[in-house]
């Protein structure tokens, strides 16, 4: 008796079984890895698949369409890489401007006691996000601006165009500054210095007096108001150079190409649904009594939202929203689908065909938006201990 | 009871409520309402629920809006003019059954936001206000606090305080105990009796009746949207006239 | 370094599938031990590969791989077809997804000698050119400066593309698709004013415009394109196999041995005909087919010429017309060539 | 009352409730209230209205009114302006079907009854043995859909994976999907809930990787890199290697919605399971992860609505699902017409839309139960 006691205790021991349960994951997992590791050795070597990383030194030969950074055929795999990854981060920095404009204008009127603008608002939301972001993205571009009059259609040969739209995209002239704008330059940069001032002067003022100071009003004036005021003044230093209609297309001026449209709108549109739930439900999960309170202290409503709501609110939104942004820059990466040349596209699309080393060019793509979403979650955690209401 | 200045002697009522009908949708819920508070009164209206009672005094800094009638505060009708409404707003202040507190804000920051923002006071002064009025509802201590980190009392006691500090000449109460633990309902009615021996007009919806009975100088019920009854205390509770005021005594003091 | 690298990466893709032990098996075996032939086609190119509404694959493509079937089961249609886009192509291939890769694919020394495949020879000698539409009024690709130009992401076409336009010192901006018929799309669609691809892409993708007929092909060639089937490099057997298989078919045709006349010419006294007939020598064993092998490839598939006209031939709506070209027998001045059988 | 100032009053007669004035109730009053209630608000109500009335309008007509229902293409040509039905109509058996051998359809057929039947039987809340329907269509019905699919048993020939497609292969993907993804993601969050280090560690890494790339990425990965790490001769086809890879990626995300449910439970579920002596899979089968799920069922669902519509994206890799179809139906030639891949867009939006509508409603109808549920 006492012997099968000590025989069944061991194994029934739970530090026991703790480790010998790890040892078992780890044994698997260890084996796992390594017979992934040769068999993708072998694999290779069967293969003759070339690895290692010194194909970014080597002549990409293929052409982008657009770049933000000099880029010509000659250059290597590695600056195709960063012209794939600019792409992506504009497509995703503008799309989630516009995704958080278009959601908390949507969101906000979800609220609305207007039956009409809560209803439509509804219907966006419904729409928009039970309908497949891809699908979306080839609406845009295969049924709305594909279909668009092409430039020969739209525009006479050599004539000089501000401002066209066709199947090409979205042509606007070319501008230069000229060295009097650096006037208004310095008059931008310093009305957002004297707004910063004068919020704390005001912030100051108010504690000391009581007064208050329309920061908002005076301070779009100086950041806007007068540096178009001393724009005009300093002679209007800007020169346009129109786009020119050459034989095909628009040569010259400023071009944003319809594919760059396409996914922006379908992205922004698709996420602006979700932040306007996240922003609903943000703002009616604040008790109705904080306004009632507010109302009652003679707060006005401007204020009452100012002070009381937003700062609530933002607590409860902000966290899934960035999510909502780390979204939608990994949904750029469907941009592949119509021909922008993200970072997917081009890096782990055409490079990768040409060069045939998927292992290694995945391998970076998913590094990259690994750490945009490690960066993401980092800065969650820092938020939410931040502003962690305190209770008891 | 004696003690209380006549109503009667005073001269300018400070809220005059006529013949005001309201209805929530189809449900007419405050029927020919007429009311007269004059300064320094302190009235306790109760009655059964739903039977309007909170409605009213909601009514009154127009956290409600009415349908028929009048209402006067403070010299000014309450109609959609919104400065009217500011102006109400600003002379009465309110404290409700869930305290209402800004839980982003410490209670020192809940009791100057109101005074910086719609009095514009500086904010050292408010702040001063702010202490002064949380001395008198007994926690100066807990300035520093957050809502969250206080308990039910305490924050009652420091809603008393915030609406105190926009300095209001009428002070409304929402069932102000009523959500609150046995234990806490006497710190916060002690403040309330403080507050009216300072001469403060009051309306106070509750179910107190000790409360009613020592500090009201008129006891008002309600029912079915209506003004059954209304009297001096003593009166109201030793010799109530209307059977409907009487069922209701009957019930509430069994307890 | 590089293990820990892809241990790494390999532990996060994988964490539940049991790696069973490999099995070195030959191609042959394989496929006669399944009953068909995996065969990677486009995913619809007409003229080469090309599935009609009911999902029946035709084309010079794939009469190749209904040739090896006939070859290895004496039927012709033991052929299952995969649909690949060009950036899939090689990785079906080399990871034994496919036994044959018949997708008019471009054979060139880095695909050849760093890809792990082995080219079996060309039947199809393209090169690439430039489609637009006649009312641009253009008539040489060296008029094109300025122009947006639509391909195929992941191919050659995309590079000599771009390396012509560099050479004559030309701008213009790509416009490049995943699959063909996107690019096709796009193209119809005007998005762009160029569709460059192999010559006969463009002659087959023609007939996909909305109007066939407002769009010319311009004279300019601007690479060499031949495309051929490709195999494995790691099984040698097969890839003879494959290899013999096209060279059957073109030596069939420069004997003149077609569908029609296969069954008599079996009886024909001529050597090299009887070695390709299979009625004298065993050549056929070293391949592992049995030897009426070309026998069933003509007459259920038909030589080289039959095939090519009847695909893309000039009385297909292709019309690419092979007299004269580099597409017609040596015999005749063209290129097609194929070494004896003996 | 005449005299207001007199304390004491009575009401002796009870003045009846009267019906709110008409401006204030019924249509007028709602109109009022809830259009133009402030001049703002009434200037929003002609603007946001007018323009949500002209776009649903222009919508509809286009969609129906207007629209192509009979005829071929050359009634499409005749009429650009409205949406060309005959399109979907000539080509919907290729929709549903992909190239599925024509004889063999009757399989898909039966495998779509079955999976609604079975779904409706489970979803509905009074059906008779419910419990043993949602077993069936979670454990058993994959395996025998698989079966009836493929075919090689019962004698049914077999159809490969390539030549399925359209509606099909979007339900076969999604349902992969949440079948494999529901018990891996219970492990994994089991594991990452685990005080053991190593086993803590492996699944964070896990759910975190796969949480954090975008899924065409691993769509590539699993078309292109996959078979690498695999003994040579071991294959997959195109399909299963996106099947793993969606799999993973459908499993990561619902460990996190699992976990969820297992945090928002009680301490003392877990320490009155412990009091009961019962093992750790024990208490986890019996008592915490009935609860667990059962709280998470809007959570997973509304998973599952992102998971269908990500099946979409095996497009990009080359598989041709619903929306993948329609995308290569609108190049066809003959079909060249303006409005055309519009209707073919429409069409698949409207079908994503039903189902997508359909389960986002089912699992606000399970909030909103669970929610009355736990109130007191």
């Amino acid at each position: 008796m006492t012997e099968r006691a000590a025989t069944t205790s061991i194994l029934n021991n739970s530090e026991f079984r703790r480790i010998l349960y790890q040892l078992l994951i780890a044994a698997l997992l260890i084996y796992l890895g390594w017979s992934i590791v040769e068999n993708t050795i072998a694999n290779m070597e069967a293969r003759d698949i070339r690895t290692g990383f010194g194909f970014l030194n080597e002549t990409a030969g293929f052409s982008i369409m657009m770049s933000l950074v000099p880029y010509e055929p000659g250059n290597t795999y590695g600056r195709v890489f960063i012209v794939g990854l600019l792409n992506t981060l504009l497509v995703a920095g503008v799309g989630v401007v516009l995704a958080t404009i278009v959601g908390f204008l949507v969101g906000v009127m979800r609220l609305s006691q207007n039956w009409v603008v809560s209803h439509l608002a509804n219907i966006y939301v419904e729409i928009f996000r039970n309908v497949p972001l891809l699908l979306q993205i080839l609406f845009w571009y295969t049924a709305v601006l594909k279909p668009l009059p092409g430039p020969r259609q739209v525009f006479e040969r050599n004539t000089e165009i501000y401002f066209g739209i066709s199947n090409r995209g979205i042509t606007g002239p070319e501008f230069i500054l000229l060295e009097n704008f650096s006037f208004t330059t310095w008059t931008i940069l310093l009305g957002i210095l004297f707004t910063i001032g004068m919020h704390r002067w005001s912030k100051h003022r108010q504690a000391a007096t009581g007064q208050q100071f329309p920061v908002v009003f005076v301070g779009l004036g100086l950041i806007i108001g007068l540096p178009i005021l001393i724009f005009l003044l300093s002679g209007a230093p800007i020169e346009f150079t129109p786009a020119k209609m050459g034989r095909f297309n628009l040569s010259g001026g400023i071009t944003i190409i319809p594919e760059f449209l396409a996914v922006l709108l379908a992205l922004a549109l698709y996420t602006a649904a979700f932040i306007a739930e996240i922003v609903r439900a943000g703002i009616q999960a604040i008790n109705y009594g904080q306004t009632e309170a507010s109302r009652a202290l003679g707060l006005r409503n401007g204020t009452t939202l100012k002070m009381v709501i937003i700062p609530q609110a933002m607590r409860i939104i902000i966290p899934p929203l960035t999510s909502q942004y780390l979204n939608l820059t990994k949904n750029s990466a469907l941009a592949a689908a119509i021909a922008y040349p993200d970072l997917v596209a081009t890096f782990a699309g055409t490079a990768l065909n040409q060069n045939g080393q998927a292992l290694e060019t995945l391998a970076i793509t998913m590094t990259v938006y690994l750490s945009l979403s490690l960066l993401t979650s980092a800065f969650m955690n820092w938020f939410n201990s931040r502003v962690k209401l305190v209770e008891r | 009871m004696n003690t209380l200045p006549n109503p009667e002697s005073r001269a300018q009522p400070v809220i005059q409520i006529q013949k005001m009908n309201k209805w929530f949708g189809q449900f007419h819920v405050l029927k020919e309402i007429d009311l007269e508070v004059v300064t320094g009164e302190r009235i306790v209206i109760c009655g059964p629920s739903g039977s309007g009672k909170s409605t009213l005094i909601r009514c009154i800094n127009r956290l409600e809006e009415h349908q028929e009638g009048q209402i006067v505060v403070d010299g000014v009708e309450l109609t959609n003019d919104l400065k009217h409404i500011e102006h109400v707003r600003r002379e009465v202040g309110m404290v409700f059954q869930h305290f209402n507190l800004f839980p982003h804000l410490t209670v020192l920051e809940n009791c100057t936001l109101a005074p910086i923002w719609v009095r514009k006071q500086p904010k050292a002064e408010a702040e001063a206000t702010a202490m002064k009025y949380l001395e008198r509802v007994k926690i100066p201590e807990q300035a520093e606090k957050y809502p969250g980190q206080l308990s039910g009392g305490q924050q009652q006691r420091v809603a008393i305080a915030r609406s105190l500090c926009m300095q209001p000449r009428i002070m409304l109460f929402d069932e102000p105990t009523s959500a609150l633990d046995p234990e806490m309902i006497k710190e916060v009615l002690d403040v309330m009796i403080e507050l009216a021996d300072t001469g403060m007009t009051m309306l106070v919806v509750t179910h107190e009746m000790g409360f009613a009975r020592t500090v009201a100088n008129r006891v008002i019920f309600m029912d079915d949207g209506q003004i059954i009854e209304q009297n001096k205390p003593e009166e109201f509770f030793n010799n109530p006239q209307s059977d409907r005021t009487k069922l209701f005594l009957s019930q509430i003091l069994q307890h | 370094m590089k293990k820990l690298f892809l241990s790494c990466l390999s532990i996060a893709l994988l964490g539940g599938i049991a790696i069973a032990g490999g099995h070195e098996k030959g191609t042959l075996a394989a496929v006669k031990s399944k009953g068909h032939i995996q065969c990677g086609v486009s995913q619809g190119l007409p003229g080469f590969s090309n599935p009609d509404d009911q999902g029946n694959w035709s084309g010079l493509d794939v009469d190749y791989c209904r040739a090896m079937s006939a070859a290895v089961f004496g039927d012709a249609n033991k052929v299952k077809y995969t649909p690949l886009s060009a950036r899939a192509r090689f990785e079906a291939l080399r990871s034994g997804e496919i036994d044959v890769l018949a997708r008019n694919t471009t054979w060139t020394m880095q695909r050849d000698a760093t890809l792990g495949l082995e080219f079996v020879g060309v039947n199809y000698y393209d090169g690439q050119g430039f489609m637009v539409r006649k009312t641009l009024g253009v008539s040489s690709a060296m008029e094109l400066d300025g122009a947006s130009a639509c391909t195929n992401t992941g191919t050659t076409t995309e590079l000599n593309l771009t390396d012509f336009f560099r050479a004559n010192g030309m701008q213009f901006e790509l416009v490049a698709f995943e699959r063909a018929d996107e690019v096709v799309a796009a193209y119809d669609a005007g998005r762009c004013d160029v569709y460059t691809t192999d010559r006969s892409g463009l002659a087959a993708q023609r007939t996909k415009l909305s109007n066939p007929d407002d769009h010319k092909v311009l004279p300019e060639i601007i690479s060499k394109e031949p495309l051929g089937p490709v195999v494995r490099q790691d099984d040698p057997q097969w890839a003879d196999l494959a290899r013999w298989t096209l060279n059957a078919m073109i030596n069939a045709e420069e004997m003149g041995i077609n569908s029609g006349n296969v069954d008599s010419k079996r009886s024909d006294s001529n050597p090299a005909v009887k070695r390709l007939m299979g009625t004298e020598g065993d050549l056929h064993e070293a391949i592992g087919v049995n030897n009426d092998w070309a026998y069933n490839i003509v007459k259920q598939v038909g030589n080289y010429g039959e095939v090519y006209e009847r695909h893309v031939g000039a009385n297909t709506p292709l019309q690419l017309g092979r007299g004269g070209t580099v597409n017609d027998l040596w015999t005749n001045g063209g290129l097609i060539y194929a070494p004896p059988v003996r | 009352m005449k005299n207001q100032n007199t304390v004491f009053f009575v009401r002796k007669e009870f003045a009846p409730s009267r019906p709110a004035p008409a401006s204030t109730v019924g249509v007028l009053g709602w109109i009022r209230n809830n259009l133009f209630s402030t001049p703002f608000n009434s200037l929003l109500t002609v603007v946001v209205g007018g323009l949500g009335a002209w776009s649903i309008w222009g919508a509809l007509d286009w969609l129906i009114f207007n629209a192509v229902w009979v005829g071929g293409n050359e009634a499409c040509k005749a009429n650009p302006n409205g949406a060309c039905w005959t399109f979907i109509g000539t080509r919907f058996d290729q929709f549903v079907y992909g190239f599925y051998e024509k004889p063999e359809r009757w399989r898909v057929d039966l495998v779509i009854l079955v999976l609604f039947v079975g779904v409706f039987w489970t979803g509905w809340e009074k059906a008779p043995a419910r419990r043993w329907a949602g077993g069936f269509m979670l454990i058993l019905f994959p395996w025998i859909a698989w079966g009836m699919l493929y075919g090689g048993i019962f004698g049914l020939p077999i159809v490969e994976t390539s030549q399925w497609g359209g509606f099909i292969l979007t339900l076969v993907v999604s349902l992969i999907g949440i079948i494999v993804s529901l018990p891996l993601g219970i492990l994994l969050a089991l594991g990452r809930r685990s005080n053991m280090p190593i086993i803590n560690s492996t699944c964070v890494f896990f759910i975190e990787f796969w949480r954090g790339v975008p899924l065409i990425t691993i769509l590539f990965m699993a078309a292109y890199v996959l078979p690498l790490f695999f003994p040579t001769g071991m294959n997959f086809d195109q399909l299963l290697r996106a099947l793993i890879g969606f799999a993973f990626f459908a499993a990561a995300y619902m460990a996190e919605v699992v976990r969820g449910g297992l945090q928002s439970l009680d301490k003392g579920q877990y320490e009155a399971a412990d009091s009961l002596g019962l093992s750790y899979w024990k208490s986890m089968r019996l008592i915490i992860l009935p609860q667990a799920l059962k709280a998470v069922i809007p959570g997973i669902v509304n998973t599952f609505i992102g998971l269908f519509k990500d099946t979409t994206l095996v497009l990009i890799i080359g598989l041709l699902d619903l929306l993948g179809m329609v995308h290569a139906a609108i190049a066809d030639p003959n079909w060249s017409i303006r409005s055309v891949p519009t209707t073919g867009y429409a069409f698949v939006a409207i079908t994503f839309f039903t189902f997508c509508y359909g389960m986002s409603r089912y699992s606000r109808f399970i909030e909103d139960k669970l929610n009355t549920g736990h109130q007191r």
